[in-house]
C-alpha cells in the first residue's frame, strides 16, 4: 500500500500541527473515548510510521513518541496499551508486513483503538523453546481450514476477539516448512479458552483448546509452508522494547530492597548488607548496559546484548527478591493469598515480595528462557559451533517426541 | 583472637553411612507417604481448609513410631536415635508430607529435658501433639515474647507469638519463658483452650502453614529443665535432613524429566550446560548428606561438636536444597511454573525452609563465634 | 536512613558510545601496541631488569599523546578528555604494556588541581614522569604515612611510602601529605635522589611492578590545591577501563583458541557448556563496558555522580577481569598453565587490579554511603 | 603368579610377628639403607598384599598401613615415596596386573626399594583430555620399536631412571585402538627431557621429547593394541588416594585462610568475613564428604563421589587463596621470586599465599578438569545421555586434530 496523501519529509513540526489541528476539531473532553480513537486513527495519527489510511502518515519511527506525549498531555483516550500489548507491539506489524489490503482494512482499525484485544497462539505443551516442532495441525477444507490442537501460556485470550495462530499444515515436510499463520476468531466453535494457574495461585495466562476450529483460507498470513518466516517476525517485534528514556536508578526488583533496608534497620546484618550491595552494583551495571543498547540502537547499531539484557534482568530480579525474603525474616514467609483469580495487569513493584518471588522464577522461561539466550548469545554474537541437532531436515511426523 | 590462635582441634567424625535399620525404617515412611500422601494429593489439600494431613499423621506415629524414635523406652519410646528421625526426616521432606513433624521433633527435644513424662510418652505415641510456641524463623540465641502472671489458683500467660511451626493441629503448646523453663499450655483442637487463640496464617509454603498464637491469661504449668537452645539446635539439624530429602527429589525429578522431554530432536538430558547443572547440583547434594548426616551423628552421641555440626548443616543445607528447588523449576520450563506440576511445592517449602530455626546468614554468625573466626 | 528515604534520584546517562575520535585513537594505539609491544616480547621483558618498556612510553607520549589528553591545550596538553584517556587504557589493557599510564593518570588528575603549570605540561608531553607516592591499594579515604619537617632552607620529607603504581621509572614523585595539599619531590632517575630510596619489589603482577619508597630527609616542595580523593576517584575510574580492555581480551583469546582447538573430535567450542560460560563471561563484559564508559563519562563532564560511577565501574570491572583472566586460564587447560602462554600475563595483572586503589569489597563499602545503604 | 609360602589367612598379628622379627635381624640404625630396603622386599614386607617374591605375601590390602607405620616407628630407611610416587602409585600395579614374569623381577624390586625413579608419559600437548588422540608414534622395527614423539606435563621425570608410554603403533586403526603401552628407558638416546616453566616462574613438570628412540619389544606391557585398557588400569589407580583416617578440619587451603584472619583483625570487613565463612563451611561440607566416601568405600560401596570431591576441592583451593590475597592488602600484591627453577617436594600450606594462587589454578585441570569431571558425574552418575562425538569409530589419521 503506498500513500499519495503525505508529504514526502513529514517532520516533527508538521505532525505537532497536525495533533493540534485534530485536537481542535476533536476536543477530548466532550468527545465519546471510542469516537475519538477511530478519528485519531482515519486522521493517521495512531501509529504515524504507517501508511496513510492504515493509521497513519507514513512518517519516520522515531516521531511517534512526542504524537502521544501530545495527546496524553491533552487528556486524549488510551487505547488500552496494557491490555492490547500482543496487538498492538506483534500482530499488528506481522499484519501490515504479511497481510493483504483487505486484511490491512479488516483488522488494523479496531486493533489499533483497542476495540479488538489480540492474543497470541505459538507455544503448545510439546513445543517450548523448540517452536518449530509445534503439533496443532490446520487440514485445508475447501476454503476453510480446519484446526486442532492446543496452545498454552497465551496472555489475554479471555479478552482477546482475534488470535495469530500458527499451524502444522504439512506434517511430512521437516519442521520448520510445514507451518503456516493464520488469524483464528477466538469466538469461533471449538476455541475453548480455560485459565491457567500458575504457581502465585493466580491464572494470568491460559490454556486455548482448538477442536475442529474451521478458519477460512482468507484469515491466512504469507503463503502456505511460510509460517515459520511470518512467526519470525512477529517474534523479532517482541524484543524491541529495551531502550527509549532514562531507566531510573534502582528500577526492578532492587527497589523493593534498598527501601526495606533503609526502613528496617533492626533486620541489618552484614552478611546481607554484602549481599544486597553486590546486587545493587550489579542492577546499576545492567541499568547502564540497558541504557547504552538503547544509544546503541537509536545510532542504528542494533547490537545483540539485548539477549544478555534479558538474563540478567532474569536472574536479577530472581536474586533481589528472594534476598527480600531473608531480609523480612518471618514476614518473608507469609503469603498474601494462593486464592484462584484472574490476576490484574498490574504494577509488579506493588505486589508482596513473596508474590514477586514467585513470579519471577518464570522471567528465565518466559520469551526465551536464560538458556536458549546464552545459545544465541555463544551462537550469533561469539561465533561459536551451533548445537548439534538432527531435526533440521528429517519430516516432523518422524522426529522424536 | 590471639596472634596465635591455633587451627580448631577436629572432633571424631563417626559413622556417617545409613544403617540397615535405618533403611529399613526409610523404606517403611516412604512406602507410607508414596501411598498415602502421592505429590498431586498434596497439592489438592492445600486447597482445603485442613492442610494437615492428620490421618496420615496418625499412621506414621503410631504404625511406623516416627514421634518416639528418639525417646527412651523406659519413657515410652522407641530407644533410637536423632539419626533415624534424620531419615525419617529425609523420606518426609522428599515427600513434602503436610504432617507435623519438624514440630514434634522440637517439643520432644525440649520435653527429655523435663520431668514430663506423661506427656512425652504421649507425644511419642502420637497420642497428642505438641508443639513449641517460638517464632519460625528463630535460631537459637533470640528472645521470648511471652510473659507469665503468677496468679493465685495458678500461672497465666500472656503475649503473642507469631509464626509457630506446626501448631496448626497441635492439642498442646509448649512455651518457652526462660532458657531453661517452659510453660505448658493446653491448646485444645481446632481453635484454642482456654485463653488460648490461634490464627493459621497464608503461608509461602503451603505445605507447612504456620500459626500466630495469642495468650490471653491462658492458664500454664511451668516446667523446669527445659534447654530451648539445645531442642532449637535439633530442629536445625533434623531439618538439615529434611532439606537433604527435598533436594534429592528436585534432582531425582529433574532427571526423569529432562531424559523424556525432547526439544530441537534431542533429549534435553544431552546438552551438556544442563548436564553440568546437574552435576554440580548432584556434587552439592553429596554434600549436603554428609553435613546432615554428621549433624544427625552429634545429636544421636551428645557429641560436644553438635552447634557447629548443625550450624554447618542448616547453612549448607539451606542453600542446597533452594538451589535444587529452583534449578529444578527453571530446568522444567513452563510447566514447572504451573500450578498442577509439582515443583513449586518443592520451592515453596525450600524458600521457606531457608528461614526455619536460624537463616544461613545467621548460622554463619553463630559459627563465627564457634569456631573463633570473629566478625 | 529515616522510615521514608527517597529512591535516589537518577543523574543523567550520557553519551555511554564510542566517538569517532576515540576510535581513531584506539586504532592509533592498538596499532603502535601490537608492533612494539605483542605479548612475547612484552613476557620476555619480565625476566629482565628493565620491567618498563620506557622506549614503548616514548612513543606513546610523543606521538600519540597519551599522557597529555586530559589536559587542556592552554596548559599544553590535548585538550581532550577522561573519555579518550578510559580508551587508551582499554587498549593497554588489553596489552598488559608495561608502560607508566595509571600512575600518570592519577598524577595528571592531581597536578591539574595545582598551579604546578610547568611540571604539568612536562608530563603531558612525555618529558618527564610523574608517580604519585601513596600505597597501591589505597581507595579513597585513606591515610598518609608520611610526615613534612620544615627547616630552614626548605621542607625536608620522612616516612616510608610501600607499594606505589608505576613509580619505577619515575622521575618526580607527588606525595599526599594532607588531603589538599602534596610534597613535590625530584626523584631522580635510576633509583634516587637526594634523600629518596626506591627499591622495585618483587610483584605478582609482572608488567606493573610496584616500587616502595623511603624518604629520609628528602627535599619537598609542598604545593596546595591538589585534591588527593578525587585523583584516586578519576585513577579507579580509568582502571575500569583498563580491566574492560583486560577482560575483551581473553574471551577473544579464549574465543579463538576454543574454535580451534579440538578434542573428542569435536571443535572445544562446541561443547555447550563451555559455549554458556562464554555467553555468561561476553554479557558480564557488556556491562563492564556500560559501567567503565558511564565512569568515564561522569570524570569528563564533571558530574557530581563520578563517586558513584567509579565505585560502581571499579567493583564491577575488578570482577569481571578476574572471572575472565581466570576462566580464559582454565579453558586453556594446561597451556594455560605454562609460563610461555600469555594466559598468566592476564591473570596476574587482574588478580592484583583487583586490589589497587582499593577492592571490590572497599568500593561496595564507599557505595553504601553515597547511595544511603547503610550496614 | 602364584604363590606358595604363603599362609592363606595371613593375619595383622602374623605380620607385626614377621615385622619385629625383621627388625631383630636387620637394625635401621646400623643397617645401610638401601641395603635395609632391598632385604624388606626380599621378606615380603615391601608391599604385602603383593605376590611372594614381588616384595609381598598375598596379605589384604587393608594390611599395609600397621606394617608402614611399625617399620616407621623403628626408625627405618623410606623407599622415596614422595619422590617416586608414579613409580609406587601407578606403575607398580600396572606392571603386577600386566606385565610378564621376568618384567615383575626386572622392574619391581628397584621401583619399590627407590633406587630407580619412575614417570608417566602420556599426556600430549594435543591431547590433554582427549588422551586417546595422542599422536606419539611407535613403529615397529624387528624386535624393536622406533618412537617419535612429545609428551608434557610429565612430573618426575628429571629424576627419572624409566617411563611408562603409551604411543601410537597403529594410526589406521579408530583412536582407542591403535594404541600399545611401553616401559622406556629414560637414560636412552633420542630422550630429552626439559624443564617446563609454569605460571609460578618454577619448572614443576617436564616436556620429554623422543627422537627415534629405540625400545625394545620386551619392555612392552600388554599386547599391541591394547594400550588404552592398560593407561586406563593405571589412571584409575591414580584416583584412589581419597579416604582412610580423618581429614583435619581447616586442612587445606581454608587453612591459611583462617589462620591469617585471626592473625589480623585490622584486615576485617563484614564483607570478607561474609566470603571467609562461605568458604569454612564449604570446605567442612567438603571435608565430611571426603569422610563419608572413605566410610563408604572402606564399607565396600566405592561410590562415584570422588570426582565431585576432586571438582570441591579445586575451587576451594582457588576461592580461599585469591581471598587470601584480598585479606592480605597491599601484601598481597608481592611475590616471592619468579625466578625460573626447580621446585622441592614441599608442603603448599607452606608456600606464599600468591605462589598457592597462582598453583591452584591447575588444580582445576590437572588430573582431569572440572568440566570433564562433570560429565563423568552426568553420565556415569546420573546417567544422562554422553556427549556426541565423532571420533570414535574412524581412524586416528582421519580425525581432525
Amino acid at each position: 500500500m503506498t500513500s499519495t496523501d503525505t508529504p514526502p519529509d513529514l517532520g516533527a513540526e508538521d505532525l505537532a500541527a497536525r495533533v493540534e489541528a485534530f485536537l481542535a476539531e476533536h476536543d477530548p473532553s466532550t468527545t465519546e473515548p471510542s469516537e475519538f480513537l477511530r478519528e485519531r486513527f482515519a486522521a493517521g495519527l495512531a501509529w504515524v510510521h504507517y501508511p496513510a489510511g492504515l493509521g497513519g502518515l507514513g512518517a519516520a519511527n522515531g516521531l511517534q513518541t512526542a504524537v502521544d506525549a501530545a495527546f496524553a498531555e491533552a487528556g486524549a483516550p488510551e487505547n488500552r496499551p496494557r491490555l492490547n500489548v500482543i496487538g498492538l507491539g506483534m500482530a499488528a506489524p506481522t499484519i501490515l508486513r504479511f497481510g493483504t489490503e483487505s486484511q490491512h482494512r479488516r483488522w488494523l482499525p479496531s486493533l489499533w483503538t483497542g476495540e479488538d484485544i489480540w492474543c497470541q497462539l505459538f507455544s503448545e505443551p510439546g513445543a517450548g523453546s523448540d517452536l518449530a516442532g509445534l503439533a496443532t495441525s490446520a487440514v485445508r477444507d475447501g476454503d476453510e481450514w480446519v484446526v486442532n490442537g492446543q496452545k498454552v501460556w497465551t496472555s489475554m485470550a479471555h479478552h482477546a476477539r482475534w488470535g495469530i495462530l500458527v499451524a502444522r499444515t504439512d506434517p511430512s515436510a521437516p519442521k520448520h516448512r510445514g507451518l503456516s499463520y493464520f488469524v483464528v476468531d477466538m469466538q469461533a466453535p471449538g476455541v475453548e479458552v480455560r485459565g491457567l494457574r500458575q504457581i502465585t495461585g493466580e491464572a494470568e495466562f491460559n490454556e486455548v483448546f482448538l477442536t475442529d476450529v474451521r478458519i477460512p483460507d482468507d484469515q491466512r498470513l504469507g503463503e502456505v509452508g511460510q509460517g515459520w518466516a511470518v512467526a519470525q517476525y512477529t517474534l523479532m517485534n517482541e524484543r524491541v522494547a529495551i531502550g527509549g528514556g532514562t531507566l531510573p536508578r534502582e528500577s526492578g526488583a532492587v527497589g523493593p530492597l534498598a527501601a526495606r533496608w533503609r526502613e528496617h534497620p533492626e533486620a541489618h546484618t552484614p552478611g546481607l548488607h554484602d549481599r544486597m550491595l553486590r546486587l545493587w552494583v550489579q542492577t546499576e551495571a545492567a541499568r547502564l548496559t540497558a541504557e547504552r543498547l538503547g544509544q546503541q540502537q537509536a545510532a542504528g547499531q542494533p547490537g545483540p546484548e539485548g539477549s544478555g539484557v534479558k538474563i540478567t534482568y532474569a536472574r536479577l530480579n530472581q536474586e533481589c527478591s528472594s534476598l527480600e525474603l531473608e531480609l523480612r525474616g518471618e514476614d518473608g514467609l507469609r503469603y498474601p493469598d494462593y486464592t484462584e483469580r484472574r490476576p490484574e495487569v498490574e504494577d509488579y513493584g506493588r505486589r508482596d515480595a513473596a508474590w514477586r518471588y514467585l513470579r519471577f522464577r518464570a522471567n528465565s522461561i518466559e520469551g526465551g528462557t536464560s538458556e536458549i539466550l546464552r545459545n544465541v548469545v555463544a551462537e550469533r554474537v561469539l561465533g561459536l559451533p551451533a548445537e548439534a541437532r538432527a531435526d533440521k531436515d528429517v519430516p516432523w511426523k518422524d522426529l522424536p517426541r | 583472637m590471639s596472634a596465635a590462635a591455633p587451627t580448631p582441634s577436629t572432633p571424631e567424625t563417626g559413622d556417617l553411612l545409613y544403617s540397615d535399620v535405618e533403611e529399613d525404617l526409610r523404606a517403611s515412611v516412604r512406602a507410607l507417604v508414596e501411598k498415602q500422601a502421592p505429590w498431586d494429593v498434596v497439592l489438592a489439600r492445600t486447597d482445603t481448609e485442613e492442610p494437615v494431613d492428620t490421618d496420615l499423621w496418625k499412621r506414621l506415629t503410631q504404625e511406623i513410631g516416627v514421634a518416639g524414635l528418639a525417646v527412651p523406652e523406659e519413657r515410652g519410646g522407641a530407644g533410637a536415635s536423632w539419626r533415624e528421625v534424620a531419615v525419617v526426616a529425609e523420606e518426609l521432606g522428599r515427600a513434602v508430607a503436610p504432617v507435623p513433624f519438624l514440630g514434634t521433633v522440637v517439643a520432644t527435644a525440649l520435653l527429655l529435658g523435663t520431668g514430663e513424662d506423661e506427656l512425652l510418652a504421649a507425644v511419642a505415641a502420637g497420642e497428642r501433639t505438641a508443639a513449641v510456641a517460638v517464632g519460625a524463623t528463630r535460631g537459637p540465641g533470640r528472645p521470648v515474647p511471652v510473659t507469665v502472671e503468677r496468679q493465685g489458683g495458678g500461672d497465666l500467660l500472656q503475649g503473642t507469638v507469631t509464626a509457630v511451626i506446626d501448631a496448626v493441629t497441635a492439642d498442646v503448646l509448649l512455651v518457652p519463658v526462660s532458657g531453661t523453663e517452659i510453660a505448658v499450655v493446653e491448646a485444645g483442637v481446632d481453635g484454642g483452650g482456654d485463653g488460648v487463640t490461634r490464627t493459621t496464617a497464608e503461608s509461602l509454603d503451603m505445605t507447612r502453614r504456620l500459626t500466630d498464637v495469642t495468650f490471653d491469661g491462658a492458664p500454664a504449668r511451668i516446667v523446669a529443665g527445659a534447654d530451648v537452645e539445645h531442642a532449637l539446635r535439633i530442629g536445625a539439624a533434623v531439618l538439615a535432613s529434611e532439606q537433604l530429602g527435598l533436594a534429592e527429589r528436585c534432582l531425582a525429578d529433574t532427571v526423569a524429566y529432562l531424559r523424556e522431554r525432547h526439544q530441537f530432536g534431542r533429549a534435553l538430558a544431552s546438552y551438556q550446560a544442563l548436564k553440568h547443572r546437574l552435576a554440580d547440583l548432584w556434587v552439592a547434594i553429596t554434600q549436603a548428606r554428609a553435613t546432615a548426616r554428621y549433624a544427625a551423628r552429634c545429636a544421636a552421641d551428645g557429641s560436644p561438636d553438635l552447634p557447629v555440626a548443625a550450624a554447618v548443616a542448616a547453612a549448607h543445607g539451606s542453600e542446597v536444597a533452594l538451589l535444587a528447588a529452583e534449578d529444578s523449576l527453571q530446568l522444567h520450563g513452563g510447566i514447572g511454573f504451573t500450578w498442577e506440576h509439582p515443583a513449586h511445592l518443592f520451592l515453596k517449602r525450600a524458600r521457606a525452609e531457608a528461614l526455619l530455626l536460624g537463616s544461613a546468614d545467621h548460622h554463619r554468625a553463630v559459627l563465627a563465634e564457634l569456631v573463633d573466626l570473629p566478625a
